[in-house]
């Protein structure tokens, strides 16, 4: 085994989604405590965004359950209106979204919405929230989500946040700006879209799992990138940085 | 805030005191079948106390419009009061899915429920327009989503100056906003302070808007600030002092987020049965909010913030 | 602020001061040509200074974008710095119209402008509409309005949902944005208080942003009231120490109007021989604003706000 | 002579068109000071609107050269920005507007742009700052002017703010909603749109002028309308409560 847990990984793996001076819609979670470990390594300048009306340059001090929370308001950057901090977004001036969903297809598509048809849902998801608005103007997208075969799928049935739509071109046809998704970031594997087509291939495998195991657990045919190999570890530097934020090991089993 | 058509000669409501108890603002100024703005900031300063005395008054049909509602809209549903849900995440932030929620959307139990998809900017685009009298507002940030299909509100068209493509987002107005504040007087002028989501946009874009002031301060107190008022007191209907008004959810400054209490929630109302339990413990079989505070007792105590971190004063001063 | 162009990497500019004085930030960050906001609260908070300093700098061709600039562009515009005026109204608040204003738009002297009229709310929605990312805007209140024939970038349009007559307002995108704020740290955070007329709106939209500080402040003092944050700090590129530099407009809580040097303005530039006079006395002789506000003396002193109207504190404490 | 010149005239037949309660677009000078006489006597409960952002349920403490000044901000119901203030216009929330002008025609089109053609303008006047938006969203606008005929004309060159436009229904066809111009208060008469066309018709004549001298003074073919009379002059509790606010005699002159 490793000295560090499959989500502690995941989270530095999306840590180094994040350039500093950069901002940032955070989210909560997992993408937060990411936000929180660039800020103390690499990203000493990126700017957390949230949607409904906060702006962080220092991450929270104090337990989040929502970002409305007080801890996350007291010393804040700005504490507004939604409309003024997604129309940042609106108005193309964030660099990265974190978000998260149930399923995401090959083509970085991402339901939060239906599982089945809508009009008679096997199941009603909680909804879109702001994810469409994140997925359509960000400069780039990152999407947190476990590995399962069920989760990445070759379809979604309902695209509540745009990735690459139906691959290829589509997405600018349809006139979205913003980059479009440019990771996924699993339990197992990093996925990034490769080649005209913007389909998503295997990128890296986590220490420990297998490219037979990725494969499985994909519901498409997942192809891998030319020079696919192992995702780095977290540093030493990395891992300091994490525990630092999360003192009572919350993410470490 | 009144719409055109109540634009009459002398409502003369300013210098006369709007202060009445929850009950009785929506009694009468809340009819089955309204549209409904219950809290506009999103996980903060949610009009629990709103929702509560709603299911006790036994409204129907309502439609409850919000970007993000946390558990309020969910127990509404399960009490059977609304028809359609319009907004952009229905569930338990703490817990997850709302159980009712999904019932009644899979399930159509305890009855079925329209649901009217925005993402968060759209939703806000709607109120903006809704409030400042613009018909509709075209965007992009929703462009490539099925929320386009969903939402047959929503129409895909061309930017005339460009040929690109948009989005038309038409304007939404509520027939009534329930907001929390910190602190308002009498007259319906109110602070409200931390991030605000849409609670400007919903509330004037609303015919009619309900405060639920967390404290009943002097006129002057306001005054002393106005840019930090974010409605216009001559616009507000009803005064209603319900101190934690938004328990569980936190007030910048006065309450915390109970936790618990959301996860207790999503354990405890699992199944149709286990909800019309916690409903009549926790609602219907209290008169009002003042004894749910005293069934909360040392519990809501806990999450009163006592400490003190002060705004910077800012001058006002003529000369 | 940065646009998206600007959204490159390692900009690292949030840790790093960006005081400097005025007439660095105007050297790097305003060309010529340039689509100015110089100030977008309409009658306060006017950056006088900064007006000033771009015509001691000599910038010429700019676009003058406002909806009201009372005596800010009459003067850049007899300074032969402005090719465009974009807004609603131009003149002189306390004396009537701009004397330069009129030679201009008449005579083409000192050379002609071009004139884009907009009212007041369709400016204000240009500007909304270009901070958050909006194409256009469809309004009412232009309708009728021989407007509409002036300015062709407005084009008149029927609401797609209804069939009914809208003036469609494209977003305006201004390079350089000035204001004034009555206190900001060193990293352009900022307080703000009073009205704003279109401070927020015509800001964001712009791709930078040069802050005039009444004070500077540590920044807990802004930390300590985030709601009063009218315009994000790091969208700022340049803040500047300029005390007084709304001078002769007010700024609330700071100093007041100075109505009879707008009355000496309108009597003092009748001529164009006289406007020459004027700007060499008050702008073009003087290297800096302090030295304006050396030679103003006991004038401005009378201005200076020295009593105490402080607002209500709010409590942002945790718990 | 009268116990009250003729600028206190105006001020009150001004100040009679505000109704209680009503929430009003006020202006400078005269009309403000017409608001505060409102206020004072029959509407104590209008609320003043200034477009750069003020809000205010009592007239200023303090003499006012701006609507931006300390004295007019100190105190307000609402300070906030241009966009929520003129946004209750917009959304059909604001009873009445007063504006003045340079021309007003006889279907109360109102002209503060250009005298002469556009393109080589005779005179530019400073523009129409939010007069636009008022007339075309108040339910009713109260215009005052000096009555002259250079300036109460039969066609403005320029439509600034629209009226009744080319008369009848044309307003309507317009896609205007709003009421319209409901009166025209003048320093020797008060006009009223009449008939089907929406013509301005001599509704009063000011104490101490004539008809033969208001229609020679108008430059169209001024018509009255059929109950036309003296303007009732100014009460004694109208003219105290104008003393009380105008205690430096600025307007009794």
């Amino acid at each position: 085994m490793h000295d560090y847990s499959t989500q502690e990984l995941m989270i530095i793996a999306a840590a180094r989604q994040i350039a500093d001076g950069e901002r940032i819609f955070v989210g909560m979670r997992l993408p937060i405590t990411a936000y929180g470990v660039a800020r103390l390594t690499h990203a000493p300048n990126a700017v957390g965004l949230f949607e409904s009306g906060v702006a962080r340059y220092e991450p929270a001090d104090g337990m989040l359950y929502t970002m409305c929370d007080g801890p996350n308001q007291l010393g804040a950057a700005w504490t507004t209106g939604l409309i003024q901090i997604m129309g940042l977004l609106s108005g193309g001036r964030v660099h990265a979204g974190f978000i998260g969903g149930a399923e995401v297809d090959k083509f970085g598509n991402i339901n939060t919405s239906y599982i089945g048809d809508i009009d008679d849902p096997k199941v009603k998801l909680p909804g879109s929230g702001g994810a469409p608005d994140i997925a359509a103007m960000a400069e780039r997208l990152v999407i947190i989500i476990n590995h399962q075969k069920h989760r990445l799928v070759e379809k979604v049935d309902f695209v509540t946040s745009p990735g690459f739509l139906d691959g290829g071109d589509a997405r600018t046809q349809a006139g979205l700006p913003g980059g479009g998704p440019a990771v996924i970031i699993t339990d197992r594997a990093i996925l990034q879209p490769h080649g005209p087509n913007n389909e998503f291939h295997l990128a890296s495998i986590h220490p420990g799992h297998t490219l037979e195991e990725v494969v499985q657990n994909t519901g498409w045919d997942l192809k891998s990138m030319p020079d696919v190999g192992e995702t780095p570890p977290p540093s030493k530097d990395e891992m300091d940085a994490l525990h630092h934020i999360d003192k009572e090991g919350f993410w470490r089993s | 805030m009144m719409v055109a058509e109540s634009c009459g000669r002398g409502d003369g409501t300013i210098n006369h005191h709007k202060l009445t108890s929850l009950a009785e603002a929506i009694a009468g100024l809340v009819q089955d079948g309204a549209k409904i703005v219950l809290g506009a900031a999103l996980e903060n300063a949610v009009p629990f106390a709103a929702t509560h005395e709603l299911i006790r008054q036994g409204r129907r049909d309502l439609n409850m419009i919000a970007p993000i509602s946390d558990i309020s809209t969910d127990m509404l549903i399960g009490a059977g009061c609304v028809a359609e849900v319009t907004g952009a995440w229905v569930g338990n932030v703490s817990g997850g899915m709302g159980h009712n929620f999904r019932r009644a959307a899979e399930n159509g139990q305890p009855h079925p429920i329209k649901i009217n998809d925005y993402s968060n900017f759209t939703i806000g685009m709607a109120f903006f327009a809704g409030a400042y009298g613009l018909p509709y507002i075209p965007v992009k940030t929703i462009l490539g989503s099925d929320i386009l299909k969903s939402n047959k509100n929503i129409r895909l068209d061309k930017d005339p100056f460009t040929g690109e493509p948009v989005a038309l987002v038409p304007a939404l107005k509520p027939d009534v906003a329930f907001l929390v504040v910190q602190r308002a007087d009498k007259f319906g002028n109110s602070h409200i302070w931390g991030s605000t989501g849409l609670t400007q946009e919903a509330s004037i874009a609303a015919n009619k808007i309900i405060v639920l002031a967390d404290e009943i301060v002097e006129p002057e107190v306001i005054a002393s600030d106005p840019s930090r008022v974010l409605i216009p007191g001559f616009g507000v209907d009803a005064v209603c002092h319900v101190p934690a008004a938004c328990h569980p959810a936190p007030l910048i400054g006065r309450w915390q987020r109970d936790n618990a209490f959301f996860h207790n929630y999503h354990k405890e109302t699992r199944e149709p049965g286990d909800f019309d339990r916690w409903c009549d413990e926790w609602v219907r079989d209290l008169p009002d909010h003042a004894a749910y505070r005293a069934k909360l007792g040392g519990q809501l105590e806990e999450l009163r913030i006592l400490g003190d971190a002060p705004s910077a004063p800012a001058n006002y001063a003529t000369e």
